[in-house]
């Protein structure tokens, strides 16, 4: 059991399934789930207790999905800020808004 | 599977998806290298308390939706304009901070010349440039970086010289000019290099703060969409075809060229 | 008297954005407007204005929409060719309603032409050259002096409308001399708060996004009724002309700009003939004065329209006449500019007929003797009278 | 009152210079003035020329045909716009270039040996300023002290130091109609 | 059958390219159009064209240039802002007299605006958005069938008039199936000879130039009057339309491309409904057929101009029309697609008032009771009709 | 003076205007370098006998009028887009000679998008560079290759960096694309120079023919009235300033940099 | 004496006085004129007998205008084309052509 | 007689490519055809979908908001469309991922159980011939073989090794309605 113990949490229904994470996890604690997120996307779960908090997971997750836990001080706590719950949408002009309904999702052509 | 593990509360966070990125979830592909690379800019501009400060250009291409998801000021540019528009905002709020986001289309062919003439007066703005060796946006068509052999939807046959002329390694243009302070190339695919890449990224917004001028930092990055594969076979495509090409690491460091690149 | 001077148009508009508080310059040289950059290197730059030459059309208007975007007066200058090369960027600007300024010295097209004056791009400038339904609010200044005014005009209703302004001027205007003063103009008071621009997002609001992308239709229709909405508005409350005579006239002149100035005196002379004539000067050519026509034409016989070009903004008096009465077009082109005389030609010319109303003439109506074999074309051209209708 | 006068020559004779010091000269009298160059390429043996209109009243068009005066500097440009003075108009030119004079006879015709004079002057950058002076005591369109003034406003800065040679100029060419005017009166 | 396939729009217009003789086609991808240069990169060139993808649209306009000015049959294809792009490059080759095929499959303006199917191009295309006066002649296919026959027919058209044309499609016709028969076409028969080429300069002929400039104004009208005798010449003997129960209509529609389609549909619909109403559908939209309107304003009463923009060819049909008739205008923007319904529903409503004619309403009618407000136009576009006339 | 000659029949010819030359005076202003470079390009035509197989693109500048002169076929591009057209041409017909010639303000200003995509695809054509640091057409405004301190119409106090950006030596980017076979900087202004000059066009030419791509030759040259000095002050302020900043010589040939150039 | 002789001809009315070819000759052949040709400019004269036939002069003479002889034959004689008087102008296009008269002399701005 | 059709359902289902084959069904056998995508992005919870106009006459618009008859692949789809199925139509959905059925009670329905059905033929990916197999049992539109036929041409010729097994779906979809059918009856 490694000195440093960690974990990770996966927002499942945003997360897409490309699988790079468990590639990039040094103690393959991570794999593809069997069950499809409402996107239809199996999605990425912790498959072993073994997780060290390494980080590298998040570090390539695209979608910024995973959130990474440490049981151990690591001095560095300050500069990591949980996310908060923002307002995202604007109204940025006076008769134009842009909405986050418009956005569509998957590849568009322009 | 976490049962021997104390409940979250009583754990540390040491990883954590920026205040500075949306809540929206993103467009992109699966496995995109695109957003890697708006997080750990996010990221960055998180760190360096600049989200106040920091006005961002996204032209056309996959990442025109950047607005989306970045949490600061932001301007929807032409394509290829990018550099233009950067410049337009940065000459009116110069202590501000600017950078454009661009594809390899969006910089290197339409956009050829406004990229290189910024970099030629020295803009002191931050261009992030996606190469992606095509056109991912419009659906997979050559792109000015695509290398030789490539299929794509426009060079059913493969890149050849003939028609389509050379592969084209604009960042190595870039640094040969005088207005070019720091010019480097990065990838995201590892966590390795995601750490090597948000080091540069936090460098070139530490120049722009000092009025250094022109940064550029190329990110050589998948389109698992574009080429028809998954995005674990992208990226190792990526490493073997497209490294050769475009290596990583530094070409101008503090305005000088780096012994690799000459 | 300090502040009277005597000055080219070119000089005259660009000092007039200095004092207008225009804070950058993005700019190409190109001939008949070169002055206005150079002026602006010499005299912006003590200012403290940003005056850059850059590398080409494109990237100047691209970086008016940033500079604008950021909440700045901005503008751009070029002349025929160089405003083509920004139709792209005019359409985004209009779509993102960003304020700024353009002005167009317009010099004799199509293609490289010749840098004479010339009115070819009337429709470029107010149908829109660029994709899309957009418009440009586009002033028509026919002075050295209202090279100067519109400047400040054209900045405000910029920025009240959020809306791109043109000034449409000419290649005589640029170049000549008249006596200009520059009125007394606080740009602080003028200019509205930009809580749009993208100066950086403070904590205290949400992020501002400026865009023309709106992927969802529906969006992008709210977002096309909204801009149409505001060319109504604009249509109702900025309509701008100059009548003279034209409440006593049998037959109305319109024309605007320099050929505007010919005409009137042409018209002057026509009355001092004895002839019923009138002048309409749109100064506003969108929005235009259709309005004004159509009350007009209840009492006209007769419409003669001057341009310095083929025939278009016949196009929009013909609109606004509705087939009221005849409306006849004398052009000149390729910066070829008529000398009063022979605009009163026409006048008396058309004064003569104006007791026997004809039917209004086909567009082609001089070909129709015209054999069709094109190498004639030629010939053809050369021995067409210049009043014909084209 | 309107003047609308037509100055012509060769390119580089001064003849843009003339009509703009006049303009000057005239807006510093309050009047409305204009100027318009024929801007654009010198054409093979074409002429480059101004019209400038003093008026008491707002100027419409600034291109006319028809002049009050036309002042011509060589013979081409007598040649071109002899026909376009009005009746009763004023045409003068350099006679000293000149090999077919006028031939209106309606006209208050002006010849002007400009070599002449200018030789006196030693300075050959000046005859525009001796034509001038020699138009203004023919045609009261501006003081010459107004002239005198607009000089140092049209004169870019770094020609100052050339101030008093044309303002002798403006002189001399005002005596020297006076001059030839009075033993024919 | 071998000729007979199932096709979208854009990849019949890219077969029909290849087999008009097209040459060289030289291009940029954008949405929805870039199957053209993709079905020509895999078919044309193995039909031995020059297929360019190149660095801008910018880029590949001033190709066609020079390729159509060493005498070949050349293109290139974009959609929207992509053609904004092209004006200058347009102007020069009107100018230069160089004949090519421009095609501009529309998509929702203006600036980045969306990807679906809209008409609001028609005034760039039709009144020269480019410096000048000069026309494209443009054809507005309505099938996918026309996306192929219009290719051979603007060729033609272009090399018989040296003269660039233009096919004027939308996002809907070009991502469309439909059948299509690929008519005989021998190139090399309707090519005409191109003596004016830049071929290289043989002993026995004197040097050819293709130029755009002519510095002398005089020159430059010369030019000017030979290319306005070219458009009356095209004017007169080019005009295409076609006519659905006009004959016996009380109402007529006009629309062109795909908005025809739908309104034709609809004409139906209103004809079965015991409605008198007829279509007319351009085809060729500069030449435009004014004389047809003129000719019919007689017998109508009211006219419905339908189009996927804010009201753009309306104008032309106005000055058709002149006055005789009310001119009514619907049209959906964005890239939104009204189904056959929606303008039934206009049509019978402007049918019932058919008995009342009623003054044509001025362009801002609708504004009238809106406040001047502009903070609240967000709040007024929403309540505006979709009729109303903007 | 030349009494003691026997007449002129009995003499030979040793230089001539090139027939290949028009009649047609030209219009340049005294001294300026562009009447050589005609005169010696048409010179080249006439020697290898190319007249009636080569196809010249003049877009806007001085030079615009080159067609007056040049008794070839020729096309008058738009400002900055020669490359574009000559690509056009040359892609129809590729067994002609095609060459533009451009000025900086044309190809190093508005066209460099178009100049560096035809140098990238090694477009089997020739482009002349007329580099005189100056925007002589317009009546003198700053070019991109405006060295540093150079006054004109634009910098009226000197060209600075901070406005303007630095002189952009655009032939030393164009030499490190592969598609550039051979790329050379040259002069006008002395007798030896423009033998140089001759041989390198027809050095050029020669390429041309054997298809082998690219070839870009600068001359750097005066502009008398642009930099308001006469002809002979001219080229002394041009060896001075302008050749430390533009050196001359050959930047690469046979498809290689040369050592001068690394 | 210099062992080859030559002579140059100067089309003295196209000459625009430069004095690019008189700072070329090596043997201090050429001078201005006192006299002004039709355009007014000073053209180059030769005043000297001393001429090589050396060609340096018409290399850097960018209009031109002079042609040169020599009394020895240089063996590349054939290589040299005399001008021959050609036509210059075309009727380029069905409708628009390019005359010289249009062409402006001097400086034009576009 | 004229046959309008919709086919809607998520991206990925083979909507466009089951709409498409059909449209060369109807070619293959002299009519006129229509094929309308929804081209450009997949919206948010949106449905692909496309118009197939199967025609004896020229097609005015292809584009028209009522059918005769819609197939729905998926719930979002039938919610959308099953109102813009014309009096006495035919709506057609698959069942089996359904939650809220139809309630128009004025329509030939034919639910289609495909969950069911592709694992018979162990290919999820055939979905869409099967139910294309199905409709054309309930509405001759197009002869069968047509539709095999057109299969030929609208697969690309690198999956030809598919076809096959998308004309077993094909007969399994037509087989399964008329077994439907067969003890309603
Ligand atoms: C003027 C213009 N031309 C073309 C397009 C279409 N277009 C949109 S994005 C794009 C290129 C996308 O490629 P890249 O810049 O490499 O970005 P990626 O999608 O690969 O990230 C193109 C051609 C456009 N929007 N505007
Ligand atoms: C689109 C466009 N922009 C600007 C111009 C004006 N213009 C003509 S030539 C020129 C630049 C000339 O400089 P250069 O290319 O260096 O040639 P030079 O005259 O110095 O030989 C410019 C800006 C134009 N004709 N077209
Ligand atoms: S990297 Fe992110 S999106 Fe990809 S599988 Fe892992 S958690 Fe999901
Ligand atoms: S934090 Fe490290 S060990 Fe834990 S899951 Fe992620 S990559 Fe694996
Ligand atoms: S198309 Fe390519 S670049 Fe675009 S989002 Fe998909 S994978 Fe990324
Ligand atoms: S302006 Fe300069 S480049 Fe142009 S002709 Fe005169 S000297 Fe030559
Ligand atoms: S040929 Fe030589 S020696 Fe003779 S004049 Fe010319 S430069 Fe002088
Ligand atoms: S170089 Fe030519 S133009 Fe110049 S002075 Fe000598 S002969 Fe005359
Ligand atoms: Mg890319
Ligand atoms: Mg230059």
């Amino acid at each position: 059991m490694p000195s440093v113990r960690g974990t990770v949490v996966i927002d499942v229904d945003t997360c897409k399934g490309c699988e790079l994470c468990i590639d990039a996890c040094p103690q393959d604690s991570l794999a593809l789930s069997k069950e499809i997120n409402k996107k239809g996307y199996h999605y990425a779960v912790l498959i072993q207790d073994n997780c060290t908090g390494c980080v590298n997971c998040a570090l390539v997750c695209p979608d910024a999905v995973i959130t990474v836990y440490r049981t151990k001080k690591t001095g560095k706590a300050e500069k990591i800020v949980t996310k908060q719950p923002v307002a995202v949408i604007s109204k940025v002009q006076s008769n134009i808004k842009v909405s986050v309904d418009e956005l569509p999702e998957g590849k568009v052509n322009l | 599977m976490n049962s021997e593990l104390p409940p979250l509360d009583s754990l540390e966070c040491v990883w954590a998806k920026p205040s500075t990125l949306t809540d929206t979830p993103m467009h992109y592909c699966p496995g995109c290298g695109h957003g890697v690379v708006h997080k750990i800019l996010m990221e960055v501009i998180q760190e360096l308390h600049i989200q106040s400060e920091t006005i961002g250009v996204a032209p056309v291409g996959c990442s025109v939706f950047a607005y989306y998801y970045m949490d600061i000021d932001m301007q929807e540019a032409a394509h290829g304009r990018a550099a233009a528009v950067a410049t337009g905002i940065k000459r009116m709020l110069p202590d501000k901070y600017v950078f454009s986001y661009q594809g390899d289309g969006d910089l290197a062919a339409i956009g050829t010349g406004e990229t290189i003439h910024a970099a030629n007066r020295g803009e002191n703005i931050l261009v992030i440039f996606i190469n992606n060796a095509i056109y991912g946006m419009t659906g997979g068509q050559m792109a000015p970086t695509t290398i030789l052999g490539m299929k794509t939807t426009t060079t059913p046959e493969g890149r050849d010289t003939e028609t389509q002329g050379f592969p084209f390694k604009i960042t190595e243009l870039i640094a040969m000019l005088p207005g070019a302070y720091y010019v480097t190339r990065q990838a995201v695919h590892t966590p390795n290099v995601v750490r090597q890449f948000k080091k540069a990224v936090t460098k070139a917004f530490q120049y722009q703060k000092d009025k250094k001028g022109y940064c550029l930092i190329e990110v050589v990055s998948n389109c698992p969409s574009g080429w028809k594969m998954t995005p674990l076979e992208s990226n190792k495509w990526m490493e073997q075809n497209m490294f050769p090409v475009y290596p990583l690491g530094d070409l101008k460091v503090d305005g000088k060229l780096t012994e690799k690149k000459s | 008297m300090s502040n009277v001077r005597l000055m080219k148009g070119n000089e005259a508009l660009a000092e007039a954005a200095i004092r207008a508080g225009c804070r950058g310059y993005f700019g190409y040289p190109i001939t008949p407007q070169s002055e206005i950059l150079e002026y602006l290197a010499r005299e912006g730059r003590e200012h403290g204005m940003v005056v850059m030459q850059v590398e080409s059309e494109l990237a100047a208007i691209n970086m008016v929409y940033g500079a604008a975007g950021a909440g700045a007066r901005v503008m751009t200058s070029s002349s025929s060719p160089g405003i083509s090369l920004m139709q792209e960027g005019l359409s985004y600007i209009a779509c993102a309603e960003l304020p700024c300024l353009v002005v167009n010295v317009n010099r004799g097209g199509p293609g490289l032409g010749t840098i004479q004056p010339s009115q070819g791009d009337y429709f470029q400038a107010t149908k829109g050259g660029g994709h899309g339904d957009y418009h440009l609010i586009v002033l028509a200044p026919a002075t050295v002096q209202e090279m100067a005014d519109f400047v400040y005009d054209a900045f405000d209703l910029a920025d009240k409308y959020r809306n791109p302004a043109m000034i449409l001027a000419d290649g005589a205007l640029g170049q000549m001399m008249e006596k200009v003063i520059f009125r007394e103009y606080d740009p602080k008071a003028s200019m509205p708060d930009k809580p749009w621009a993208t100066t950086g997002k403070p904590p205290t609001r949400e992020r501002n996004i400026l865009t023309s992308l709106h992927i969802q239709p529906e969006k992008m229709e709210e977002i096309n009724r909204c801009l149409q909405v505001k060319y109504q508005l604009i249509n109702k409350d900025e309509v701008r002309y100059e009548l003279f005579y034209a409440d006593v006239a049998e037959m109305l002149v319109v024309a605007y700009g320099l050929s505007s100035r010919i005409a009137r005196r042409a018209v002057e002379m026509a009355r001092s003939q004895g002839l019923s004539v009138g002048l309409l000067r749109p100064i506003t050519l969108y929005p235009f004065p259709y309005q004004v026509l159509k009350d007009l034409a209840q009492d006209l016989r007769n419409v003669l329209v001057v341009e310095l070009n083929a025939g278009q903004m016949v196009q929009d008096v013909r609109l606004g006449i509705e087939g009221a009465v005849p409306v006849h077009f004398y052009g000149r082109m390729g910066g070829i500019i008529p000398p009063p005389e022979e605009i009163l030609s026409k006048i008396a010319d058309l004064g003569s007929r104006i007791s026997t109303p004809q039917a209004h003439p086909p567009l082609a109506e001089n070909t129709k003797n015209q054999s069709a074999n094109l190498n004639s074309i030629f010939e053809i051209a050369k021995t067409m009278r210049r009043e014909d209708e084209f | 009152m309107t003047h609308e006068i037509l100055f012509a020559g060769f390119g580089g004779q001064g003849v843009l210079s003339m009509g703009m010091t006049l303009a000057y000269a005239g807006m510093l009298e309050g009047k409305e003035v204009s100027w318009m160059p024929s801007y654009g390429p010198e054409m093979r043996g074409g002429t480059a020329n101004c019209i400038v209109i003093i008026s008491d009243k707002n100027i419409s068009s600034p291109i006319v045909s028809q002049f009050d005066a036309v002042i011509a500097m060589n013979q081409p440009s007598l040649d071109k716009f002899e026909k376009s003075v009005k009746p009763n108009g004023i045409l003068m030119y350099d006679c000293s270039n000149v090999i077919i004079p006028h031939s209106r006879t309606d006209l208050t015709v002006v010849p002007v040996p400009l070599e002449l004079e200018v030789m006196k002057l030693k300075n050959s950058k000046v005859k525009n300023m001796i034509m001038l002076g020699a138009f203004l005591s023919v045609c009261q369109v501006a003081r010459v002290s107004s002239v005198m003034n607009a000089l140092t406003h049209v004169l870019p800065e770094r020609y100052h130091h050339l101030l008093d040679v044309n303002r002798k100029a403006l002189e001399q060419g005002k005596r020297l109609v006076i001059e030839a005017a009075t033993p024919l009166a």
